[in-house]
């Protein structure tokens, strides 16, 4: 099948979604001629214009309060942060109407908008530009949160996200967008709340987002060679969050890792050990392992970058440990 | 422009309305009969009255903590709106919103909102959206002078002037932000000249002369329907409430008593009648008549509101999230 | 023992810090002459002036950002954030740079400051204004996090807080003001990262912050009469949190149930189940228990806020459950 | 005011500086010796040199993103501040901070920001502590025209004005914010009269002309030190590169070529060096002597950093928090 990378792949599904509903427009910053500052909106402007691609001032509490006020009024906005760290200029306009309103407002109008963003450390950026504390979106009712790993599943889940008429959160991963991958070329959704086996294996599930999927992968290669088959789970979104498949994969290992970007303490892991710990408790051979960022901010210097991204080096070692158990 | 004696009688019943609701309020909240939160819009008539008597059903309107007023002069249902005060399920939110986030998207009523400042980026993504499908619909937006030092006022009028917006932002300035009086909050006194830092037109008039409310957004929604983008109206007023109820002796804590006597003189209510009488507008009678009518609509309102059902328990589970396919 | 409310012992811990330190200065909205929407500060403006008790304009990014300059340049301000829901007006002061200036700047430079805010449901103030989100300030690294639940906590940890020289997020419930307890009239401080046990059980664990300490000891009133005697361990820090008490009561009773009125995905409640899975699980009889505030916004109707908060009514059968298992 | 001699030596060392360095970083970049993002000063120096010429070494200033100027004109040491660039443990974060975030407390650096806008309210706090100390300091405040529609711009200047804080606001109007011109991001050419909105003084001079800088700035100091409050001062410049290394042909996605070639005419330092000669204030021989000078001191700072170590992995987890009776 044709191959797109994963940035080419959210392109195309804007550039689709645009064409099908004359609703969805596109805000954010220099996102028009330069084309995003990851070309995940390349061309757009050009083809549709500046109304419906809109490069907007430094204003994040602004355009992206602007889209809810769009979206409950019919339009279908689509909002790109630059980098996760600056969802903190329009936390309110996320928090407190976004993910509210149609609650609030007792089941009255809906706010269907995306708000794009992206996580992962690996690029010398440091504490303010490298971050992904995904987890506080998981953490706030009335969210959709969609983490695509692959080209193919950036693609659905885009496409899935921009018709559904609820606020979605779409977090993008930055060392992704070059990966390149099979993504057909018509139009498709990903559904919410299908978790995506990744891998097949009947020792250890590994629940795995965005790049932890890849180096799951990778990790399960080499451990593969000592005899040890890892199954690796990709929740592809985390509200709603695929429960069944994972405890499913769990049931059937008995050990359970949950490997993610997010920082470690209050993260996306600690979710799915407790609710390990809650409901599956019985099925577990081995403690739960959560291979994550560490709790510290994102140091600059690339000696200190690359221990501090979670990878192979960590999840090997991990898998080793709870194999230890039976 | 000669506003006909129609329209001075709407303006009239409206703050009427408006009055007599918040005076039912101070009274059930008294008795301890309506839960929660209640900040009143007494005194402040003549601004929702006199900017909403411009707006058609499908315009839009964004409101505050202290929104009664604006929702009423909007036209929204006494019942529904008692109703929901109560936290009863026929309220306009199921019971779930309350005073502060009371919504009709049906009058194009985009929601109280108990964030200060919440509002405005809100306002300019309702009026992006007219200008995106192409309808000639305005939004008026209400805030309070306190607000204006929020950093969404900024982000709002700054995007609004530069995409020339339908949105007309209306500032009612009534000297508080709570016990933190104009002088203690910003170093100026005519909010209106903010609007030149984003090369908008502003005005400051009168916010107790309904007429001159009136009379100047019309204006400003004559040139928002053509296209001609935003305009700042600061209307300079004064609640005669405390901050909210319960706010010990109608604010004494951080003001004179004298004051608030100095500015019942002025009741936008009481100033509108005189007029309307001494140029043969009205009858004293037919004045009478419409207080009568509107207290009668206000018991209805309070027996609907009682005798109305709470929601079920299983309710509180429902909304958060729009039931796909709807 | 000499008794006072949690409002008041916070207010004395608050004077006592001005009076020992003249670098102590608090900011926020309302708190002079007003003394703070819940009297927090009641007094202090007239006891040290308006330049030490400063009530800010609304500008949650401007002045909570302006005390980490101030903490950076030698001074110790207390911010205080009306609700916890209105940290997301700044959250980028909290999260890029009171969190992370000390490590960016590779250990130059200090931020010893002190952000009060308020979390609980119970007073029908809707979903923008009874939020407990704590947990998202747990996640973020670099920051401490303090949840006192006793009036004589409240006062220890403040005065802790304010000479500490790391940003601490001083989370004090709503509910809890009114409370009254033994509190000393001379200064001390708690240490941060020492639990207290406030019961002594053999059968279940129960770590409850702030109300769900009390709610957890009116519980296990009910559950003594059964003979299900329940130990109640209160972190009283978050970050940094005493794993150690919390594992050793664990390993004691078997049986672990966690009591956070924040909402449950990702919360505190989940940080604190993951840790037991990942460290102590061999020693867990039963499954690890949640009883926080549901998934949802908090409900405005009182019917529904009543269920809606984590309570007795949650606590008592939740244990009971953990005693099947054994 | 006549400018000394030395002193218009001093600021030609200083722009002369600060265009070393950086022309150093885009030769290193582009043989991908230093790591992570570097957005360089080129053509800016004016307003570095200007400004910080007028401060005394215990004088603070905040800066951007774009900050190495600022840093060098406040007088850090090259051979650290290159160390940081290359992320080695000498640095002046301990290679954690990097270009984004060098700072020097020594010298009232008080950090480059990664977040536009982030520094505002960190200069109003840095006043405002200089007020509550009551010592003369000011704090100038560096950020960009695009930097000006973030919300923290209103509420810093709000805040600043209404508490007459020393803090002079240095917008450096470069007519872009990344590839967003000025015309697309505000409908105002001169943003010196959003000082209006707070009742402050604003001016709008040409950033190229180091005398002017100096100048203005000096007035505003005075005002500053002697309680007269803040002063907001835009700089119109350009800059000669694109946003940061790496962005394609100097920008070309977004500007004219002839426009960066027009700009490169004006260039502030070979035009005070014209005026220099002209005014016999120094010879060609002089001036190519600092210029040779400073060249020598590039070499040292980067055959200083090369040799640097890079930081230990344990490290990483050093600072996150100040330890205690530190
Ligand atoms: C972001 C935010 N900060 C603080 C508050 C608390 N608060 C509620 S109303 C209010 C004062 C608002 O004053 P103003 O905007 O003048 O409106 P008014 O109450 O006078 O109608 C404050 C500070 C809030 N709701 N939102
Ligand atoms: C809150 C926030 N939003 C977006 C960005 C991404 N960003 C970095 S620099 C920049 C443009 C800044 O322009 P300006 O303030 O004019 O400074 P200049 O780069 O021209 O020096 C943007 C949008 C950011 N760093 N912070
Ligand atoms: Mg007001
Ligand atoms: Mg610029």
């Amino acid at each position: 099948m044709r191959e797109l990378s994963y940035a080419d792949a959210i392109n195309e599904a804007l550039k689709m979604a645009m064409k099908e509903d004359e609703r969805v427009v596109l805000l954010g910053e220099d996102i028009g001629c330069y084309g995003g500052i990851f070309q995940v909106t390349k061309g757009l402007q050009q083809e549709f214009g500046e109304d419906r691609v809109v490069d907007t001032p430094i204003s994040e509490a602004g355009f992206v309060g602007g889209c809810v006020g769009a979206a409950l009024t019919g339009m279908r906005p689509v909002a790109e942060l630059m980098f996760i760290d600056f969802s903190t200029a329009c936390m309110d306009a996320i928090f407190n109407q976004m993910a509210k309103m149609h609650y609030m407002f007792g089941g009255q109008g809906s706010v269907p908008m995306v708000v794009r963003m992206n996580v992962g450390a690996g690029r010398c950026a440091a504490a303010q530009h490298s971050q992904s504390f995904h987890s506080i979106f998981m953490h706030m009712p009335g969210l959709y949160v969609a983490i695509p790993s692959t080209p193919y599943d950036a693609k659905g889940l885009m496409l899935e996200s921009i018709r559904n008429n609820n606020p979605v959160i779409f977090v993008e991963h930055k060392k992704l967008y070059i990966e390149k991958g099979p993504v057909p070329e018509e139009s498709y959704t990903v559904p919410f709340g299908k978790a995506d086996i990744k891998r097949e294996g009947k020792d250890v599930t590994i629940v795995a987002t965005h790049a932890m999927v890849g180096r799951s992968l990778k990790a399960a290669e080499k451990l593969a060679k000592e005899g040890i088959e890892v199954e690796i789970v990709d929740p592809r979104t985390l509200v709603p969050l695929d429960k069944e498949t994972i405890f499913e994969s769990v049931k059937k290992t008995g050990r359970l890792l949950v490997a993610d970007e997010d920082y470690k303490t209050c993260g996306i892991a600690a979710e799915i050990a407790a609710l390990a710990a809650e409901e599956i408790i019985q099925y577990l051979k081995a403690p739960v392992a959560r291979v994550c960022s560490p709790d510290t901010p994102v140091p600059f210097s690339p000696q200190l970058e690359q221990v501090y991204i979670p990878e192979v080096k960590d999840l090997v070692p991990a898998v080793q440990n709870l194999m230890q158990y039976s | 422009m000669e506003i006909s004696k129609e329209k001075l009688i709407e303006l009239y019943t409206t703050m009427m309305k408006c009055r007599q609701f918040e005076e039912r309020i101070v009274d059930l909240y008294a008795r301890g009969q309506v839960p929660g939160l209640a900040h009143l819009y007494i005194g402040q008539e003549a601004v929702a009255a006199g900017v909403c008597g411009n707006l058609n059903d499908d315009d839009y309107i964004t409101s505050t903590h202290r929104g009664h007023g604006h929702v009423v002069a909007k036209g929204a249902d006494l019942n529904r709106m008692m109703a929901e005060l109560f936290g009863k399920k026929i309220g306009f939110c199921k019971g779930k919103g309350g005073s502060m986030h009371i919504a009709d998207m049906s009058l194009g009523i985009l929601g109280a909102n108990g964030i200060a400042g919440g509002g405005l980026p809100i306002a300019v993504g309702a009026g992006w959206s007219a200008k995106w499908r192409g309808t000639d619909q305005v939004t008026a937006c209400f805030f309070g002078d306190a607000a204006s030092n929020n950093g969404t006022f900024h982000e709002s009028l700054n995007l609004a002037a530069l995409h020339k917006l339908p949105v007309i932002f209306i500032c009612e300035n009534n000297q508080f932000g709570i016990s933190v009086c104009q002088t203690k909050h910003q170093a100026i006194t005519d909010i209106s000249i903010r609007s030149t830092s984003y090369g908008m037109p502003g005005v400051t008039i009168d916010g107790n002369d309904v007429v001159a409310v009136y009379e100047t957004t019309a204006k400003a929604v004559k040139r928002a329907r053509i296209g001609e983008g935003p305009t700042l109206i600061e209307c300079k007023t004064y609640r005669w409430r405390g901050h909210h109820e319960g706010d010990p002796n109608l604010g004494s804590r951080y003001r004179d008593k004298k004051d608030i006597d100095a500015w019942k003189l002025k009741c936008p209510i009481e100033r509108l009648a005189k007029d309307m009488v001494k140029n043969r507008k009205a009858t004293k009678k037919a004045l009478e008549a419409i207080e009568k009518d509107v207290l009668k609509q206000m018991d209805d309102a309070v027996a609907f509101a009682k005798e109305a059902d709470f929601p079920a328990i299983e309710e509180m589970y429902e909304d958060v999230y729009v039931k796909e396919g709807v």
